[in-house]
């Protein structure tokens, strides 16, 4: 409950949310996404809510990431916004 | 369209804005929904009621085991929703496939996975288990029960982790897993009380009708972690080869 | 600086800080949503959007004197007797008051629990839905799907 | 026993899914009767539950999940189901209808289903587990989640089908997720001011301590409003639905197309009479009221045009349902009981005649492989079986008596004139004039040809076949389903006054 922590882990995240919709290749853009999961689940352990926490590392960062990324290399990584 | 889309896209912030101004503060202790009786009921009676100190557990699994329950359900519909939409089943078990491209990664990944994977899936139904008393539960289980298997797949290819983990075997332990939770909730149906009023179940569980409630949390959790493991696996399996579950990443 | 917009900051903004954050990463995914062209591209706005909301729950329920909400047998404030799980001592904790001050509302985190599964099942079902529109139609740009289907399609 | 049949509605299904996955592709004929018996076990269950919620003593089932009496607070701290006449009459809507489509999916799911039958007879399951839920709960986040369900179910119900048909399920999935979030978010605002997500204790603060006119109330208002639109296709939102329904397999067109849009609607008549109140909702202070009676007026005049202006009978019928909810959402907003009755009962006399419609013309498209209205001469030579089971939906579309579409219109207008919504009356009516149109002309194709009668020996479909062994009628199995439907839109028109006074007295 550190709020000059809070501050910052929420303009990452901004940034972060920005990024991975410019991005014009989409697997960096499905990895910036990670990024952003795993940032947002620091927020919620700081915010104490440790099981959305818990949950959103492992769904959120891991499985959200991965079947992103497997979707990616089935189709295509080009994207032209 | 961008011009509509930003035009909205502001109506609908600055509605959101506008009502900000009349919530309580951040971290107000004193704020209608942290204050009321709905939640003080939850902090204060969860564990005199259920003795499960973990509260979002207890609420999950017990006060609010309708709505896991559908959340289970949803896990599922999204399981069989990519079969029904990606699987091609022409051309699946055409052995050349398995032969080819699906060797998985280089020998040190493989290395590493092998010594990782048993903590990992240690570690995933420590997580299961514990529940109660820390932070995790059936799903986040689940969902690292799953990821182990991809691993696997990732390291191994798909075809090792699918003789471990068929696609019939996904499919009949993800059906398992709702079937522990809904059956449970049908076994308080046939004792005579509500669904899911775990209860009643002392009669057939070891404790008292409170330490019922807390084992009964334990084995609808475990259902869970059953679904969510098997269809993780299959998501991924699915997603990872258009459907034709052989060639993998 | 303007005393009024001091004191707007200062009201408004500061306490709510939060609030602000999810409305603008919410309008960043909104507006991925509608207007991008790629599939791939407004499935991460999607994504963006859900988890917007998400911390918008798990804002409600914060106290800032409150910690996690696992009720904690080791803490300051209680019998240290309580600290093994027998019998004896949970007919002891039962006397004991929490105080509900102390831990977060575990509601919202419950309602959030669900809301993640059901967005990484949305994920997954319409990750399944763009492979197959790229395998009929070989691209995951709007523009390029359906200037595809105008001459064959009556709409 | 009685108490516990709103879970059994539910469960019923659930299990059938289930048990459906676990029988796998190599048993389609199995898969369907088990689905054929758990609905049908489902809607046996909820005629029943008619019954019990009509006698005097029960009126109101209350099902607390896991037992959580309040005890300790005035709250409930679980999960309710709440039954009365109302959720009573929708769910059998749903279940009767899943169990009859069930009985046409016979032969279409092998043959649209691609090898992935039982996964399609779950879907479809889950499916109406999910509508029945969202009908019987009585908790604000239950609900989302339950739309969640149906959501799912439909995107990848819709996305079975051919490459346009994905292409829309996505678009579905978009505006769908919109609509939910929207929801979501609006149940958030109203549950930190006040603290708790059952619908009735919410209405209950509110009235209370009097929160009406706080700007985060009125905003959760908006939200949840342009949520549960966006999932009904109410006009403007409404872009997902005619490419979804009409492109997704035909069986699963038949089934989303009459109840999908009419549960939301019931939800929307519940979010604004017992989440909100009818004290802030027909509140004066507020400009909507006016505004979205205008709004419907713009749905039902737009979706009947860009109906007539299509050739294609699905897409056709499937802008008359964005009129149709027009209708629906102008009734409820009326602000008397009489309009709030006549839109519900519409919902019901709507599932009836949608369902009808849907069934006529996928048989029809099926047996003269073209979906246009043109092709359609001479059917009522060629398939006069069908043909009839589509007359009385078309002409309970159009409103006339017995049909249950001219009663349900009926209550709409005169519900308009008490309210003195002159506008609406007059949408109602410009409506039924063009559908009058629309099926007047289909009758004509079909009745007399074409209209150079002399030209028809030499027209290309009778040169290569003759007509009588090129279309035939369609199996029972199909033709059951229709007949079925059609009769239900007879019955509904001929009991319109005990339902409409159950209904009047439920609303009350």
């Amino acid at each position: 409950m550190i709020w000059q922590f809070d501050i910052i882990i929420l303009i990452f995240l901004v940034v972060a949310a920005i990024v991975s919709l410019r991005l014009k290749d989409l697997l960096g853009a499905s990895m910036v996404f990670g990024i952003y999961s795993f940032l947002i689940c620091l927020l919620w352990a700081e915010m104490g809510a440790v099981d959305v926490a818990f949950t959103e590392a492992a769904v959120g960062a891991g499985v959200s990431t991965v079947i992103m990324i497997a979707t990616v290399f089935s189709t295509t990584r080009r994207s032209k916004d | 369209m961008k011009v509509f889309g930003l035009i909205a896209v502001f109506v609908v912030g600055l509605l959101l804005l506008s009502a900000t101004q009349d919530f309580p503060s951040w971290g107000d202790p004193r704020s209608a929904a942290s204050d009321g009786e709905v939640s003080s009921f939850y902090i204060e009676k969860t564990e005199s009621v259920t003795k499960v100190p973990n509260m979002v557990t207890a609420v999950l699994a017990d006060f609010r085991g309708y709505d896991t329950m559908f959340e289970t359900v949803v896990i599922f519909i999204a399981g069989i929703g990519i079969i029904a939409v990606l699987r091609n089943f022409e051309g699946t078990d055409s052995p050349s496939d398995h032969d080819n491209d699906d060797d998985g990664a280089g020998l040190l990944a493989r290395f590493t996975c092998s010594l990782i994977l048993p903590f990992i899936q240690i570690f995933a139904l420590y997580v299961v288990a514990h529940g109660h008393h820390s932070p995790g539960g059936g799903f986040q289980g689940g969902v690292m029960f799953g990821a182990s298997y991809i691993l696997l797949a990732l390291a191994f290819g798909l075809s090792k982790a699918k003789q471990l983990f068929s696609e019939r075997r996904t499919m009949i332990f993800a059906v398992i897993g709702i079937f522990i939770y809904v059956g449970w909730g049908v076994l308080c149906l046939l004792l005579g009380k509500e669904f899911l009023n775990y209860s009643v179940l002392d009669s057939i569980l070891p404790g008292d009708s409170m330490m019922a409630r807390s084992h009964s949390m334990l084995v609808v959790e475990i259902g869970v972690a059953f679904t969510v493991t098997a269809i993780m696996f299959s998501m991924y399996s699915n997603l990872s080869t258009r459907g034709r579950l052989s060639k993998g990443l | 600086m303007d005393p009024i917009i001091a004191n707007f900051i200062e009201e408004n903004i500061v306490p709510k800080f939060n609030y602000w954050i999810y409305v603008i990463l919410m309008m960043i995914g909104l507006y991925a949503m509608i207007t991008k062209n790629n599939l791939i591209k407004k499935l991460i706005g999607m994504a963006i959007f859900q988890t917007a909301i998400i911390l918008f729950y798990v804002s409600i329920g914060v106290k800032e004197t409150g910690g996690i909400p696992i009720i904690s047998h080791h803490g300051p404030d209680h019998h240290q007797e309580a600290e093994v799980h027998s019998e004896e001592s949970s007919k002891n904790l039962k006397h004991n008051i929490i105080d509900k001050d102390k831990y977060a509302n575990p509601l919202p985190h419950v309602l959030m629990l669900t809301a993640i599964v059901v967005g990484v099942s949305t994920l997954g079902l319409a990750l399944a839905i763009s492979q197959r529109i790229h395998k009929s139609f070989g691209t995951l740009e709007e523009d390029e799907i359906l200037n595809e289907l105008r001459p064959g399609g009556h709409d | 026993m009685t108490e516990h049949f709103p879970i059994l509605i539910l469960l019923v299904p659930l299990f059938g899914a289930l048990i459906v996955v676990l029988l796998g592709r190599e048993r389609p004929e199995q898969c369907w009767i088990t689905s054929l018996i758990s609905l049908g076990l489902s809607s046996i269950i909820s005629l029943f539950t008619i019954i019990v919620v009509l006698s005097d003593k029960v009126q109101t089932i209350r099902y607390r999940m896991g037992g959580w009496e309040p005890e300790s607070t005035v709250f409930e701290v679980g999960i309710e189901l709440r039954v009365d006449i109302l959720a009573a009459l929708v769910v059998f809507a749903v279940t009767f209808v899943g169990f009859v489509n069930t009985i046409y999916s016979k032969t279409r799911a092998e043959a649209e289903a691609q090898g992935k039958v039982p996964f399609f007879y779950a879907l479809i399951q889950l499916l109406i587990v999910g509508l029945c839920g969202i009908v019987m709960t009585n908790d604000a986040f239950n609900l989302y989640v339950l739309i969640e369900i149906t959501s799912l179910t439909s995107y990848a119900l819709i996305a079975m089908g051919n490459r346009r048909a994905a292409l829309s399920s996505f678009n579905y999935v978009i505006m769908g997720t919109i609509g939910a979030s929207f929801y979501l978010l609006g149940v958030g605002y109203l549950y930190i001011k006040t603290g708790t997500l059952n619908i009735d204790d919410i209405r209950m603060v509110l009235g209370n301590d009097k929160l009406w006119e706080h700007q985060s109330i009125i905003v959760a208002f908006i939200f949840i409003m342009l949520g549960v639109w966006t999932k009904m296709a109410f006009f403007p939102l409404h872009g997902w639905l005619p490419n979804a329904y009409a492109y997704a397999p035909s069986m699963t067109g038949t089934f989303m197309a009459p109840l999908m849009t009419k549960v939301m609607v019931y939800v929307m008549i519940r979010v604004m009479l017992w989440l909100f109140g009818d004290k802030f909702v027909y509140s004066d202070q507020h400009v909507w009221g006016e505004l979205v009676i205008w709004m419907s007026v713009i749905a039902i005049v737009a979706g009947s045009l860009l109906a007539l202006a299509r050739t294609d009978i699905k897409k056709m019928l499937t802008y008359l349902i964005v009129a149709e909810v027009g209708y629906m959402v102008g009734g409820a907003w009326l602000g008397n009981v009489t309009g709030q009755a006549g839109a519900f009962y519409h919902i019901l006399s709507d599932a009836a005649m949608t369902f009808c419609l849907f069934i006529a013309a996928s048989i029809i498209v099926l047996r003269i492989g073209d979906s246009r209205v043109n092709a359609f001469d001479n059917l009522f030579r060629k398939m006069p079986l069908t043909m009839i089971g589509f007359t009385v939906g078309a002409l309970s579309m159009i409103g006339l008596p017995p049909t249950c579409g001219f009663f349900s219109k009926w209550y709409l207008i005169r519900g308009g004139i008490e309210a003195g919504q002159w506008e609406y009356v007059c949408a109602l009516i410009f409506s039924s004039l063009v559908n009058a149109v629309i099926f007047f002309r289909i009758f004509e194709r079909a009745y007399f040809g074409k209209i150079a009668g002399v030209k028809e020996d030499f027209s290309p479909s009778d040169s290569d076949a003759n007509p009588d062994t090129s279309i035939k009628e369609v199996p029972w199995s199909m033709l059951v389903p229709l007949y079925i439907a059609s009769v239900s839109v007879l019955l509904l028109g001929i009991m319109n006054r005990p339902l409409f006074e159950w209904i009047q007295t439920a609303l009350k």
